[in-house]
Formats: C-alpha cells, sequence, structure tokens
C-alpha cells in the first residue's frame, strides 16, 4: 500500500460539553479513493469537519504529508491542498455561481480546460452560470458545491455525502468525474450513504459508529462479505441500489 | 386515469412560474386523489420543489391556479394553506434551529390543534399536545434525542425531524421533498414505513418527491415525470419508469432511439 | 452649622463645556467674596456639585434629593432651560429658594415662575432688547432672522420682533427663515433670506439666533455683501466666537465678554481666570460668579439662611458682579443687568481677543417687560 | 399511462445575467428637472443643485466606510461616528505645528495641508479602527444585537477619551485661506470648499469602485459574511480580511471627518455623531454593502435636503426620512442592493 | 437581523404545572436558587424601600427600577422572544408619558384625567404598533429596525414641534391628583416612622402596577403564543409553513409590547410629575434598555429584572460611588483623574463592553448554566 497521505491517531473531538469523536485512527493511501460509512450521528461529518480544523482536536493527532496539522488553522489546511465539500453544501447564495467558483480557484482563474470538463458534467451551472447561487435547486446545489471543491487540482478532497439529492444520472456523471480525479493523482475521502456510489468507487472502506472506527478494509472484501455488511450497517445492503 | 370522478384532495391548473426568462414550472395540470400515493420524479433542476412551492404556497405563481378540495387557494398565504391541510416538508432542512426537537414537533402540534392564539394559558399545560410530541417523536426513532436542538443533531436526525413535524401536522395531503436523502440505509426504512402507514390509513394523498427509485418503487400508486418545468410522463409506476425519457434524462441509461 | 449650597449643572452631553464654566465661575466667586475664607457669618460654606445630564427629570430628582437628603439652605441650577423650568415646582414644593443659573428661558421668570425663584441669567427678551439696543436708532432697517425650527428660535424671533417694537421702531422684521435644529447646509435658506432682502432699502440684516453649531460661516461664504446685505451674531461663548475672526465688522450683542466690563471684580476674575486655567473668563463662568455673589449678599443681607428673609432680602436687592451692578427686580425676581454691543475687531492679539466696544447697553434702556402672574 | 409531448431537449445555453439596473441613476437629473420649476429662478436653481451635490459628496464621504463595516461586512457600527470625530480632532496634529499654512496664500501649501490632515486623520483612525476591532467587535461578530450594544460602549468610551484628551469646549479650526469664499459666476454662486469636496469624493468613490469591482475582495467579505467557515475552508485568511476592511472603513471614516471638520470649521466630539442617522439612512437608500448605491442615495438626500429647504422648509426637518421611505416604498430593497440580508 | 443564537432553552420537562406559585408564575422558575436569590432580595427590597430606607434618592430609584422593570421587560417580548429589533419602543413609553402629562395638565389633576390620559395613549400606541408591525413583513428585518429608528426620531421631532401641546424641548409639569401629592396623609401618625404621604401612595401604586404587568408578560411568554413568537424569532419561514400567520403574531407581539411600554411611561410621569423629550423619548434610553436587555439576559423575563435593578443602581450611584473613590485615591498619580465623577460616563460606556462580553447569555443564562 502507498504512504499514506492523511492519517489521525486516537482523534478526539469535543463539541461543547460532548465527547463526539473518541479516538478515531485510520489513514488514507494516497490517490485512491476511501469511502468513510456508518450510520447517522456516527460522527462521520465531526471527522471531516475535525480534519479541516473547523473543530478542533481534544487530544490526538492528524498528519497530512507528513505534517502535523492538528492544530493547524483551517485556511492554512486548505492551502495545504485540501478541498472540502460540506454537508449543507455551504453554497454562497448571495453570489452567482460563477463567482462561487472564482473564489474557489483561489490561486487565479480557473484553466479553460478544467472548466470546460466541470461544465460539461454540470451543464446546470452552465445555464445559471450568472445567476444568485441561492436560486439553484437542491441538487444543483450540490453539483456546485462539488464544483468548487474541484475548480483546482487538490491533493486531498474531503466529500461529505455528495449524492443526496442528485438524481441518478447526475450520480452517473459524479461517479465518472471522481474516476477522473482519481485518475489524475488526487486522493479522495468521501462519505456516502448510497452504497451503490460507494461500492463503484471505493477503494478502501472505514465504518464508523458512535464516534469510532469500527471497520477499516479494501471495498471489495466489504462489497463481497454480507455477514460483514450485516454486522456493521445493520442491513444487507443490496436490498438498496 | 384513475378515480378523476371524486372530487381530487389537491388540484393544479396550468401551474406557471417564471424567473426572468427562465420558466421553472411550465403549465403544470394536475389531480391528486385521495388515498394514493404519487411520486414525482424529474432530473435535478426539473421543477419539482418549485411545484411544491407553488402548491405550499412560498412563491407565487405566475398563472395557474391551486386547487384544494375543488376551492381555488391560488391566493392564500403559506399558513391559511396550512390551515386548509396542505403540509410539507423541506427539501434543505428546515427547522427551528434552536428550540429542541420536541419544542419542535410541539409548535407542529400546537398548530394543528389550533392553541396558537391562547395567551393566558400556560404552554406546559396542555399535556395532550406534549403526550402527542412525543408519540411522534418516538415514530420517528427520536425520543432519545428530543432535548437536543436540531443544530446540534446530525443531518440525517435533521431529516428525520423534518418528516415528524410534517406527521405532527396531520395534513390531508402530504407532501415529501427528498425525505431519505441523507438518511442511513438502515434509517431509510423506518420512513418508508412511516409514508406506508399514511397511505393505509386511505384518507391522506401523499406527494413524494425522491431520487432512489427503489424506494418510488416500492411507494408509489402512480408517477409524474417534470422535466424542464413540464410534466411529461403520467402514469403506472412500471410503465413510467419503462418510458425512454426516464430512462435517458433521468436515469441515464441510453436507449435506442426509434 | 455650614452653609450648605446645591448647585446643579448638566455635566454631561453637549453642553459640558458650559456646565464646567458656571462651577469654576460660582467657585471662584464664592472665593473672591469670602476673601478666600469660604466662610460667611462664620458658618463655613459647602457646595455640593450635582450633574443633571441635561435631563429635565434628573434636575428635578436631584434637586429634590438636594432639599430634602442635603438638606441645603439654597440651590444654584441649572445649564439646560428644559431642566430648569421641571425644577421650579420643587423649590415650591419644598419652600426653599433657587436661583436658576444659566437658563434663559423666558418662562422661568415668566408664567412658571413661583416666588422661590431668582434668576441671575439673563432671559430670552433680554438677549433680544441687547440685540435691537445694538441697531442703529434711524433710518430704514430690514431684518430677515434666521433661527432654529422649534420653540427656542420661535421665541428668539418674537422677542426680537416685541424688542425692535419697542425700541427701535425703525427697523423691521421682514423674514422669518426657520431651519431644522440640526441643520448643516444652509445655501437653502441663504437662498431665501436673499431673495427676501436684496431689493429692501435701507440698511439691510440677517439676524441669526442659533444655539449650537453657528451658521454664520456658512451664510458669509456666501457672499451676503454681493447684496449689501450684512451679518448680525449674537454674543456666543468664546470658542464659538473664535469663527467670527474672519468677517471683522459686524456687529451685534453680547452678555459677557471677558474684556469689556471695568470693574475690581471683573479685573480679579480675569486675571485669576488666566492665570488657574490659562485663558479668559468666558460667559459662564461670569454667570456663575454672579450666582455666587447673589448668594453671598442675600444671606449677608437676611442675616441667615432663613427662607422667608431671604426672600425678602433677595426681592428688589442689587449685588456686585463680574458685569457690574445686577438688581433682582422685585416683580418676577429676574436680575436686571447691562448688556454689550460689540464690533468685530479686524486683527486680535491672539485667539481670544475678538470684539471691539461699541456701547454698554445699561439695564436701564432695556424695558424689560413683566411676564410672571403673582 | 399517459405520456405528454416530450420536450426532453435540455435547454443549457446559459441564461443572461440578471440586468444590472441603471433607473436609479435617473432618479438624480429627474429629481433636479423637477425641481427647476418650483424653485423658480434658474441661478437659485445651479446654486442649490450644485451645493446639493457637493454636500451628497461629503455624506458619501463620511458614509463610504460605513457601506464597508455595515453594508458589506455586517457589522453595525455606532461607533462610525466617533471615528468621524476622532479623524476632525487628528486635524489638531498638523494645524497645531503648520498653522502658517493655513493663513499662506497659497493654493499649494493650503491643499498640501488639507492633504497633510487627511493622511493624518486616516493614520489615526485607522489605528485606532484597528484596536476598536480588536478589543471591541471581533468577539460580537455575527450577533447584531451585541454589536449594537458594544459599539455604542465603545463610542462613549472614544467620546470620553476625546473629551480628555482635547477638552469638553468647541475647537474652532481655520478653513486655508484659499478654500475659503466662493466662486461666483453671474448668480450663481459656490462655495470654494464644495468643488474641492467634489473631487475628493470623486476620488475616493472611483477608488472604491475600482477595488471592490477589479478584485475578489467585494466578493470575499460578502461570502465571508454568509459563511466564514467555508471561505476559510476554499483556503483565504478572512480574519485577516475582515481586520484590514474595517480599518479602512475607519480610515475612511477619518477621511471623512477631516471633509466635514473643515466645512463646519468647530470640532465637537459630538460632531460624528450627529450625522449618524444621516450615514444610516443613505447606506439603507442605497441598498446594503453597494458603493454606488450609497454615492447615489447621499446625492439624493442632499439634493432633496437643498430643494425642500428652499421650496417649503417646514419639510426640510424630515427631508431625509421622507426620501428613505419613498425609496424604499419603490424598491424594499434600496436603490442597488448586493448583499441580500 | 440575526440576534445571539445561543439564547437559553426555555423549556424544562422537570415542570410541572399546578400550584399557586406555579400558576402565578405561569411556571417558569428561575431555575436557579442564586438567581431565585437574588430575585426575592429585588423583591423585597422594592416592596420595603419606603421602610428600609430614609430620604428622597432610594424612594426614586426604586420607583425608577419598578418602571424599567416593566419597560425591559416589555421589550423583551418584543427582542428576546419574538426577534423583532426596534428602536422605537422609547415612543411608546413617550407616548404613556404624554398622555398623562398632557391630561393632567390640560383637564387638571384628577383621577379620571389620568384614566382619559392613559387611555387616549393606550389608543395612539396601538394604533401606531399596528402600523409598524405591518410593516415589520414588508422589509428586511435591518431595514426595519433603520426605519424604526427614523420613526422614533420622526416622533421625537414631532413632540419638539408641538410644543404647545408637548412642551416642546422643556416638556410639561404637572400636578398630581390630591390623594398622591406629598401633601396628603392617609393616616395621621407615621407608620413604623414613616409618614404614609401621597408619595408614598404614589410610589405603592408604581410597584404593584408594575409586579402585575410583569408576572402578565411572564405569563404570555410562557403561553402557546409566547412559544409561537419564539419559533418565528428562530425561523419565521417555517413557522408560517406550520400555519402560522406570521404577520399577525409579530403585529400582536408588538401591540402588546408597546401597550405594556405605554404603561410604563404614564406610570414613570406619575411618579416624577414631570415628561418631556429627554425623560422618556430619547435615543439614549433606547440604548439603556437594550443593554438592560442583553445584560440580564434576552428572553428569559427575569432578565428585565436583574438587568434593570442593576442598570439602574450604576446610573444613579456610578458618580457618587466613583466621587469616593477618586477621594480615597487622592494623592495617588492618574488614577484619581480616571476615577473623577466627571468621567462616570468613560466607566459606562466600559461597563456596557464589559457586561456584554462577561455575560454573552446574560446573567440569568449564566446562573442557570451554573446550575447545569
Ligand atoms: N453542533 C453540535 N453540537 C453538539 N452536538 C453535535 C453538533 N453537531 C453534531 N453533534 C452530534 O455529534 C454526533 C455526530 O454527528 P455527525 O454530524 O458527525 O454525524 P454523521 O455521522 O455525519 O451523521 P449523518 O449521517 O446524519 O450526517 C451526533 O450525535 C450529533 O448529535
Ligand atoms: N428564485 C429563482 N430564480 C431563478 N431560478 C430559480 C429560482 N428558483 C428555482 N429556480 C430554478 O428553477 C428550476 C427548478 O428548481 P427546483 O428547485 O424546483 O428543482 P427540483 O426539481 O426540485 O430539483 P432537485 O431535484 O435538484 O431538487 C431550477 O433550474 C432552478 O435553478
Ligand atoms: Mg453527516
Ligand atoms: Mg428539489
Amino acid at each position: 500500500m502507498a504512504e499514506p497521505l492523511l492519517q489521525l491517531s486516537g482523534v478526539h473531538t469535543h463539541i461543547g460539553p460532548y465527547h463526539i469523536l473518541h479516538g478515531v485512527d485510520f489513514s488514507i493511501p494516497a490517490s485512491q479513493l476511501t469511502v468513510l460509512l456508518g450510520r447517522n450521528g456516527a460522527g462521520k461529518t465531526t471527522t471531516l469537519r475535525t480534519i479541516m480544523g473547523l473543530w478542533q482536536a481534544s487530544s490526538g493527532m492528524i498528519r497530512f504529508d507528513g505534517r502535523d496539522i492538528t492544530k493547524t488553522s483551517t485556511p492554512d489546511i486548505a492551502r495545504a491542498g485540501i478541498g472540502y465539500v460540506p454537508e449543507s453544501m455551504a453554497i454562497f447564495t448571495d453570489l452567482t455561481v460563477r463567482e462561487n467558483i472564482v473564489l474557489a480557484a483561489r490561486s487565479g482563474p480557473v484553466e479553460p480546460a478544467r472548466l470546460d470538463w466541470m461544465l460539461g458534467l454540470f451543464p446546470a451551472l452552465k445555464r445559471f452560470w450568472n445567476l444568485p447561487a441561492g436560486n439553484l435547486s437542491g441538487g444543483q446545489k450540490q453539483m456546485l458545491a462539488i464544483a468548487r471543491a474541484i475548480a483546482e487540482p487538490r491533493r486531498l478532497l474531503l466529500i461529505d455525502e455528495p449524492t443526496k439529492g442528485l438524481a441518478p444520472v447526475m450520480v452517473r456523471s459524479m461517479i465518472e468525474a471522481f474516476k477522473a480525479l482519481k485518475a489524475s493523482g488526487e486522493t479522495i475521502l468521501l462519505v456516502e450513504q448510497n452504497f451503490y456510489a460507494a461500492s463503484a468507487l471505493g477503494d478502501n472502506v472505514i465504518v464508523m459508529d458512535d464516534g469510532r472506527i469500527v471497520h477499516s478494509g479494501a471495498m471489495r472484501e466489504m462489497v463481497e462479505d454480507k455477514t460483514l455488511q450485516q454486522r456493521l450497517l445493520g442491513l444487507s445492503l443490496d436490498a438498496h441500489q | 386515469m384513475t378515480a378523476a370522478t371524486a372530487t381530487p384532495a389537491l388540484e393544479t391548473r396550468g401551474l406557471t412560474i417564471r424567473f426572468g426568462g427562465h420558466v421553472a414550472v411550465n403549465d403544470v395540470s394536475c389531480r391528486f386523489t385521495p388515498g394514493t400515493l404519487t411520486a414525482i420524479v424529474g432530473p435535478n433542476g426539473a421543477g419539482k420543489t418549485t411545484y411544491f412551492n407553488l402548491i405550499s404556497g412560498q412563491l407565487r405563481a405566475s398563472s395557474g391556479q391551486v386547487l384544494v378540495e375543488g376551492e381555488d387557494i391560488t391566493s392564500l398565504a403559506p399558513s391559511a394553506r396550512a390551515k386548509r391541510g396542505l403540509g410539507r416538508a423541506f427539501q434543505l432542512t428546515n427547522l427551528f434551529p434552536d428550540l429542541t426537537a420536541l419544542e419542535n414537533v410541539r409548535l407542529a402540534v400546537q398548530s394543528r390543534a389550533e392553541a396558537g392564539w391562547s395567551l393566558l394559558k400556560i404552554w406546559n399545560s396542555r399535556r395532550d399536545l406534549i403526550e402527542k410530541a412525543e408519540h411522534i417523536l418516538e415514530r420517528v426513532r427520536l425520543s432519545d434525542k428530543r432535548h437536543i436542538a436540531p443544530k446540534a443533531l446530525s443531518h440525517g436526525d435533521q431529516r428525520k425531524l423534518e418528516v415528524a413535524l410534517l406527521l405532527a401536522m396531520e395534513p390531508k395531503v402530504f407532501m415529501f421533498d427528498e425525505p431519505t436523502a441523507g438518511m442511513s440505509v438502515d434509517e431509510v426504512p423506518t420512513v418508508l414505513e412511516l409514508i406506508q402507514d399514511i397511505k393505509q390509513r386511505g384518507d391522506a394523498t401523499v406527494l413524494l418527491v425522491e431520487h432512489k427509485m427503489d424506494v418510488v418503487r416500492s411507494l408509489a400508486d402512480r408517477i409524474v415525470v417534470l422535466h424542464n418545468g413540464a410534466l411529461v410522463a403520467d402514469g403506472n409506476p412500471a410503465e413510467v419508469i419503462a418510458s425512454p425519457v426516464v430512462q435517458e434524462a433521468y436515469l441515464g441509461v441510453e436507449v435506442a432511439h426509434g | 452649622q455650614d452653609i450648605k449650597i446645591a448647585l446643579i449643572a448638566g455635566k454631561t452631553g453637549p453642553l459640558e463645556a458650559y456646565a464646567k464654566q458656571t462651577e469654576a465661575g460660582f467657585m471662584m466667586g464664592l472665593e473672591y467674596l469670602t476673601k478666600g475664607s469660604m466662610a460667611l457669618n462664620g458658618r463655613k460654606i459647602s457646595v455640593i456639585v450635582k450633574d443633571d445630564q441635561l435631563k429635565a427629570d434628573l434636575a428635578k430628582t436631584l434637586l429634590e434629593q438636594a432639599y430634602n437628603d442635603d438638606n441645603v439652605d439654597i440651590a444654584v441650577g441649572t445649564t439646560s432651560s428644559a431642566a430648569a423650568l421641571a425644577m421650579l415646582p420643587v423649590a415650591e414644593e419644598n419652600g426653599k429658594v433657587l436661583i436658576v443659573e444659566p437658563a434663559v428661558a423666558d418662562a422661568i421668570t415668566g408664567d412658571k415662575w413661583n416666588r422661590f425663584i431668582f434668576r441671575t441669567a439673563r432671559n430670552s427678551t433680554q438677549d433680544a432688547y441687547g440685540a435691537a439696543a445694538a441697531i442703529p436708532a434711524s433710518g430704514d432697517v430690514s431684518i430677515a432672522t434666521l433661527a432654529q425650527d422649534y420653540a427656542f428660535g420661535k421665541d428668539g424671533v418674537a422677542a426680537l420682533k416685541n424688542a425692535l417694537a419697542e425700541i427701535r421702531p425703525n427697523a423691521k422684521v421682514v423674514f422669518e427663515e426657520y431651519a431644522p435644529q440640526n441643520a448643516t447646509d444652509f445655501t437653502a435658506s441663504a437662498q431665501r433670506i436673499f431673495d427676501a432682502l436684496k431689493d429692501k432699502p435701507g440698511k439691510k440684516i440677517i439676524h441669526i439666533i442659533w444655539a449650537g453649531q453657528h451658521p454664520l460661516p456658512k451664510i458669509a461664504d456666501l457672499k451676503p455683501e454681493r447684496f449689501g446685505i450684512e451679518i448680525a451674531p449674537g454674543g456666543n461663548i468664546l470658542p464659538a466666537m473664535q469663527l467670527y475672526k474672519n468677517y471683522p465688522g459686524m456687529e451685534g450683542a453680547v452678555y459677557y465678554y471677558y474684556a469689556f466690563p471695568k470693574n475690581e471684580m471683573n479685573d480679579w476674575l480675569v486675571a485669576e481666570h488666566q492665570k488657574r486655567f490659562n485663558a479668559p473668563p468666558d460667559f459662564f463662568t461670569a454667570g456663575g460668579f454672579a450666582a455666587a455673589s447673589a448668594v453671598v449678599t442675600a444671606i449677608q443681607k437676611a442675616g441667615g439662611t432663613d427662607t422667608e428673609k431671604l426672600i425678602t432680602a433677595m426681592e428688589g436687592m442689587s449685588f456686585e458682579t463680574p458685569k457690574g451692578t445686577m438688581t433682582f427686580r422685585k416683580e418676577d425676581h429676574q436680575a436686571l443687568q447691562a448688556m454689550y454691543h460689540f464690533k468685530v475687531k479686524a486683527n486680535g492679539k491672539d485667539a481670544n481677543d475678538l470684539l471691539d466696544l461699541v456701547d454698554t447697553i445699561p439695564a436701564d434702556k432695556m424695558p424689560i417687560p413683566v411676564r410672571n402672574k403673582r | 399511462m399517459t405520456e405528454m409531448a416530450a420536450g426532453t431537449t435540455t435547454s443549457s445555453e446559459p441564461l443572461p445575467r440578471a440586468k444590472t439596473d441603471l433607473l436609479p441613476l435617473l432618479i438624480v437629473p429627474a429629481l433636479a428637472l423637477l425641481a427647476l420649476p418650483f424653485v423658480g429662478s434658474g441661478s437659485t436653481w445651479v446654486t442649490l443643485t450644485v451645493a446639493g451635490l457637493a454636500m451628497g459628496m461629503m455624506i458619501f464621504l463620511m458614509a463610504s466606510g460605513l457601506t464597508l463595516v455595515f453594508g458589506l461586512m455586517d457589522i453595525i457600527n455606532f461607533g462610525h461616528g466617533v471615528f468621524i470625530s476622532l479623524g476632525a480632532y487628528a486635524t489638531l496634529i498638523i494645524l497645531g505645528p503648520l498653522a502658517g499654512w493655513a493663513q499662506a496664500d497659497s493654493v499649494w501649501l493650503n491643499l498640501g495641508l488639507l492633504a497633510l490632515c487627511i493622511l493624518a486623520a486616516m493614520g489615526v483612525t485607522g489605528i485606532v479602527g484597528a484596536v476598536f476591532e480588536r478589543i471591541i467587535v471581533r468577539p460580537v461578530y455575527g450577533s447584531h444585537l451585541k454589536q449594537i450594544l458594544v459599539t455604542m460602549g465603545g463610542l462613549i468610551v472614544a467620546e470620553q477619551a476625546i473629551h480628555a484628551i482635547w477638552g469638553a469646549s468647541p475647537i474652532p479650526i481655520p478653513l486655508p485661506e484659499t478654500l475659503r469664499g466662493a466662486f461666483i459666476i453671474g448668480d450663481v454662486i459656490m462655495e470654494r470648499y464644495r468643488v474641492v469636496a467634489v473631487g475628493i469624493g470623486l476620488i475616493v468613490f472611483i477608488g472604491m469602485q475600482l477595488l471592490l469591482n477589479r478584485t475578489r475582495i467585494g466578493l470575499l467579505i460578502r461570502a465571508g459574511v454568509e459563511n466564514p467557515e467555508m471561505v476559510e475552508a476554499l483556503g483565504y485568511r478572512i480574519r485577516r480580511l475582515f481586520v484590514s476592511v474595517f480599518v479602512a472603513g475607519s480610515a475612511l471614516a477619518g477621511l471623512g471627518g477631516v471633509m466635514w471638520a473643515f466645512y463646519r470649521q468647530t470640532l465637537t466630539a459630538g460632531m460624528g455623531m450627529e450625522v449618524m442617522v444621516l450615514v444610516f439612512i443613505v447606506i439603507i437608500i442605497g441598498g446594503l454593502g453597494s458603493v454606488g448605491g450609497c454615492f447615489v442615495g447621499s446625492i439624493l438626500v442632499a439634493l432633496v435636503a437643498n430643494y425642500v429647504g428652499f421650496i417649503e422648509p417646514k419639510l426640510a426637518l424630515i427631508s431625509n426620512i421622507l426620501v428613505m421611505a419613498l425609496v424604499l416604498i419603490w424598491r424594499p430593497q434600496g436603490l442597488f442592493p448586493v448583499a441580500r440580508r | 437581523m440575526s440576534t445571539s443564537p445561543t439564547l437559553p432553552l426555555a423549556f424544562d420537562e422537570a415542570r410541572k404545572s399546578g400550584g399557586f406559585l406555579s400558576s402565578l408564575l405561569s411556571s417558569d422558575f428561575p431555575r436557579s436558587r442564586i438567581l431565585t436569590f437574588i430575585l426575592l432580595t429585588i423583591l423585597v427590597v422594592l416592596a420595603a424601600t419606603p421602610f428600609l430606607f430614609s430620604g428622597s434618592q432610594p424612594l426614586s430609584t426604586a420607583a425608577k427600577i419598578c418602571v424599567f422593570i416593566v419597560l425591559v421587560a416589555s421589550y423583551d417580548l418584543l427582542l428576546g422572544y419574538t426577534g423583532i429589533v426596534s428602536f422605537a419602543h422609547t415612543m411608546f413609553f413617550g407616548i404613556g408619558g404624554y398622555g398623562i402629562a398632557i391630561a393632567l395638565e390640560r383637564l387638571g389633576a384628577t383621577w379620571s384625567s389620568v384614566a382619559i390620559g392613559l387611555l387616549a395613549a393606550l389608543c395612539l400606541s396601538a394604533l401606531l404598533a399596528v402600523a409598524i408591525g405591518l410593516l415589520s413583513l414588508r422589509v428586511r428585518a435591518i431595514f426595519f429596525s433603520m426605519i424604526t429608528l427614523a420613526v422614533a426620531s420622526a416622533m421625537a421631532v414631532l413632540a419638539s414641534q408641538l410644543s404647545g401641546i408637548t412642551g416642546g424641548e422643556d416638556g410639561l409639569s404637572f400636578q398630581l391628583p390630591f390623594e398622591l401629592r406629598p401633601a396628603f396623609k392617609l393616616f395621621s401618625e407615621p407608620v413604623m416612622g414613616v409618614a404614609v404621604n401621597g408619595r408614598l401612595i404614589a410610589y405603592y401604586l408604581l410597584f404593584f402596577v408594575a409586579l402585575i404587568m410583569f408576572l402578565l408578560l411572564l405569563r404570555i411568554v410562557n403561553s402557546p403564543f409566547g412559544r409561537v413568537l419564539q419559533a418565528i424569532r428562530e425561523n419565521e419561514f417555517r413557522a408560517e409553513a406550520l400555519g402560522y400567520r406570521v404577520v399577525a403574531y409579530r403585529t400582536m407581539a408588538s401591540v402588546i409590547s408597546a401597550l405594556i411600554a405605554t404603561v410604563a411611561g404614564a406610570l414613570i410621569a406619575l411618579w416624577l410629575r414631570y415628561n418631556g423629550p429627554d425623560t422618556t423619548l430619547s435615543f439614549s434610553i433606547m440604548i439603556d434598555i437594550l443593554l438592560m436587555v442583553v445584560i440580564g439576559g434576552m428572553g428569559t423575563m427575569y432578565g428585565a429584572v436583574i438587568g434593570a435593578t442593576l442598570f439602574v443602581l450604576a446610573q444613579s450611584y456610578l458618580q457618587v460611588l466613583m466621587d469616593a473613590a477618586s477621594k480615597a485615591l487622592a494623592g495617588v498619580p492618574l488614577l484619581p483623574n480616571l476615577v473623577h465623577p466627571d468621567r462616570w460616563l468613560l466607566w459606562l460606556g466600559a461597563l456596557f463592553i464589559i457586561s456584554v462580553y462577561a455575560f454573552p447569555g446574560g446573567i440569568v443564562g449564566r446562573l442557570r448554566q451554573a446550575r447545569q
């Protein structure tokens, strides 16, 4: 296995008086796609936010590319090359679609080829290019959130439930997009409830429950092992598409 | 077309809304009869949520009418429509972020009980309302989180609360906008059961927007397809799903033309 | 037992500077009149200073406290006319003397007056008579007034008109312009005034009645002299009058200017004030001083602090002040006093060397009407 | 199953951008023309109009900083007024030693003095603004109510500090010699100082427009107000940006203060507070966060004040409020809304 | 306009309904032992002020506290519970004050003048509040605040312009009905060493009206109606979708709050026997009210009691305290200057800042938190 790009060891996170993460350990190998699964309230979002520095880990260590980023400020974490798609999408509703993307490309104008590729993936963004992003439909906002994260090449993408609200046809385009990104060497950590999408993309899988990692391994294993699915996720996953 | 004889619970006639040059909902006429569950599907941006907004009054139609049990309600405010029995859950979670989950539901129960205007009663003296709210939380499996405010709930739990509010309103017409989006696989069946229950009661009309085709298949009596704001297909589930327009524009499956 | 005096002033707020002058003047007055001993008839004088923040309700409460809780023998105050008016009934209820200084509203010694009220400050009518007296006594004079659009401004204009009718029948107010209280741009007002005055015969004067930020430079910059129009600004505190410097030759009337009165008391005040505060005394310093003089003279004359004796002593009493002798008129307890007709100096020696004395207008040249009901 | 006509072709050509709406720009000339018959005399009308435009510029100078801080950053800074006062008092730093320049009969010395005063004022208010942001405003980002209270507290403290440093009495300051008086052309009269104000107002206006429209700063601020976390997650140091904008806003207030001080020729600690209601009105008329709106709004308010003051002075008392009410009835979001808060 | 999102949650399941005390307090108990103690102390001291302290200053201060408790609590209904930030609250306070002042001055010092003045003021307030309430839905929250600011200043201008009726800047001084005058003696003998005169009766009139008004407000905010207001504050869009007519609820809240503020204005006028623009209409009172609500704790009602008491005490005694401190520190360099009573505003300003920081959820919030 490749050298891990991101590594969490013994990460605890508190939000106010609540203890949410109870010692999270995992590592993300470079240039692969890792899926983070778990039931509602398991702590997936909290994990991503902690990596991004939006919540401070109260103990433990987060290393990115060999560097300790546990106490680094969010902008610096982002500048180190981590892109983030939050669960809430966090679209800037006042700004136009264009302006949202302009801001996302921090180091300068978006490369034209990349822009064409993005707009090809999500034609709706092109249509609403100059209108306030607040007017977009739920799924279109989701597209914009993803487009923002991939407006520039990043070393690691943290993506929180990208397929929620997307029509099946869009889910397909997105899977293609992630494949292309992976091929270009980007590393992705994906939180996903849609097991169909997850299994189509994932190289590795991590399962969380109650703020702890309860399983990690190769995706293939998981797909094949029904009892593992039953035990970890409470359901046989192919019941749902 | 089925059950066209009875007065529909809800009907839209030529409903249209324009935003500048963009027609988000285009001349949609449709009737919804009590006791049926209609799934509304369509690609992102097809106009599903906008259609709901027009029905429940969050947006004003550019033209067309909305009728509840034969009565024109197009000019009413959202609150008045809710009183007429139109209930609505939102696609993007829309709750009272700092009140507890229980209080969120109680507010919906209270609206149903028309108790909002009592100024001199003590709110805690209405045990009946509290019990009802507790019961609903139980049904969506949020009882243990009833004292947590939505802003501290995980996304999936917020979705469940959103559903709970709709249940608490006990409307005649239920409008679900992607209720299971972001819910984990083991929670989805709970919600499906709830919707099934409503349907089974027989007199409720359910409109369901959902992108999970398995959910649609297992629940819907009828599917309506919106595309670019227009109603492009309407019929029983198997046929509609098999139609080229759905296969191509929605599911993204290549279909040979001809 | 000490002689207790309450001094109430609006030390917080936009008139802080006025209140400080009153306080300084009052204390210096006591010092001068007791020859530094701060004692009278063998009783020590203690002054309790209270800040009413220019609020009428607070002034009222503070005066109640002064009479009841602090047991003062006599009270002096206050800066704002509204606050002073609210204080009047308290003096009556408590049966103690209140000397009003430096509030100017006519009503204080007019229809809101009661027999416990005396005023050392000038009233608006005196200002108006002063202003009228500074206008030439012969020839056609057309006057346009510029005043703030509220009671103070309107009363000021009315008082001026009365005073003119009384002592300068040759002068007429031909135009009244009222601008918002906090106006800063006077172009429109000036245009209206110019339009009204420019074709009038004889001497043409713009008379400004203004409290606060003075419109003079704004009007002057629009060059009224194009139409042969002159400006008569009222008197004001020194920092405000420093603006006059750029417009030499303007004439008007003023209540006090340190260089005008010639008497021992004023000489001492000017010298001491210059020494202590590195500035000449101002309007309200003189006022505070006068109030102190009224208090001391009255106690000496009454031989104590019994209210009834004080009132008897004070009615018609004359007392010395930096402005010369003042007299409490028996009818309404208003101190009658001189005013000064000034002309703005062309080039003064320093920032405060501003005015030349044209004439002293003695009290008996200003037949101030009695307006109260006894 | 019924199947309707399948208009399946996705229309994906971009929708046109919302047209920038220039209608509000027209109301200024329209208003001026409308006033002409009521004013009657042409020369008076020109005098009033020119004076109003210039006064508008001065209001704009004082309000421009608050457009940034309140309009864009969404911080209700009641303390803005005290920065205006502070800027005004800062001129004393220059006027003390260089009093001679004000008396000098040279335009260049006079203008140089004004420039120095502006520099000093912007420096002082900028620094104080940084401190103000750090200890007063920072902990209350996002809560308007607390901002009102805290900045009100800051305002009181700062005003008292001015009293403590410079005393409570009003301080007269000399307007430099050649800027005094007026140009007279026929019956039309134009104060010289107002002409200077117009020049400086235009420079500031154009500068701000360029900065906000040609760079990402404007976008970043608006995005940062809506969701600071996300802006940070995109790699921007939003804190630093906010501090700089606040400092810039304070410095602009200082600049406005200098201009206002020379206009009034008297310094009082409350001079900034006195114009605050007007400044708020202007920003609301303009539509929150719009520099252009603030500019048009300022001119509108000043012009109306002049016309009304001439035609019907009774109404002058409430002319500002009247303008605001009318504009908001016409455009509930203000003339050029930027932020949709 | 965003209000602080960290409001204490008002619902507590453990609260039982039933019981006299519970129904008096609308089952909204202080929920903190220290808080209960403080509130009781305030209640007892206010009730017994005439017998505990001598002199007119303590009584004036106590009367002012009573009035401000009502005023601040009525504003809390608007701000803390409904989320409406209005700067026009003092306008209603002023209307109440002028109602009494004008009626007593014009119609003579009788009880029927008091009634007429109060009624007229209540009607005018209700009308204006309806107008403002209806406006609140038309424009954005922040605009609404600014508009109320403008309306309030227009009202002040109006009061100044109508000087024939209102006394203009000078305000109005008037006489009270005979029973409330200092000269009136209820008993010929002093009770517990205190003469029971009209002043004392006036104080107790104030005290009991204030108490009733406060309990009434407490009941309203703990009613189903009160909960709807909170819901509207949190998410008006959702409240509307649930079937609550937001405009109607908001308008009702504005009206109630305005009416109670009017009563407070009437009380202060009765106490002072004076009313003028600075007493009831000024913007600085508005800011004081805001501060009292925030220090006490928004959306808690009890916060109004604590905020008003603390602030009025500070306002009345800060200068006295500073004077003492300044004298005590005489000789020390610089310090006496800083605490010179003339600089009291400096400290008040600092108090504004510090109290907002020290009590982000208000004092009540802090005390309740400490309990948990
Ligand atoms: N702001 C907050 N304050 C307090 N607790 C919180 C907060 N946000 C989340 N939590 C709690 O932290 C736990 C983990 O939440 P998290 O959002 O990480 O779950 P998740 O795995 O992402 O769930 P989902 O699939 O529903 O999005 C939950 O129990 C939630 O209630
Ligand atoms: N206020 C608005 N102004 C302009 N366009 C709008 C506005 N509201 C919605 N739209 C557009 O109308 C179309 C329909 O949006 P709607 O939210 O109804 O889609 P939807 O079918 O619910 O999609 P999704 O499945 O993504 O939720 C979208 O293209 C959207 O961009
Ligand atoms: Mg999550
Ligand atoms: Mg939708």
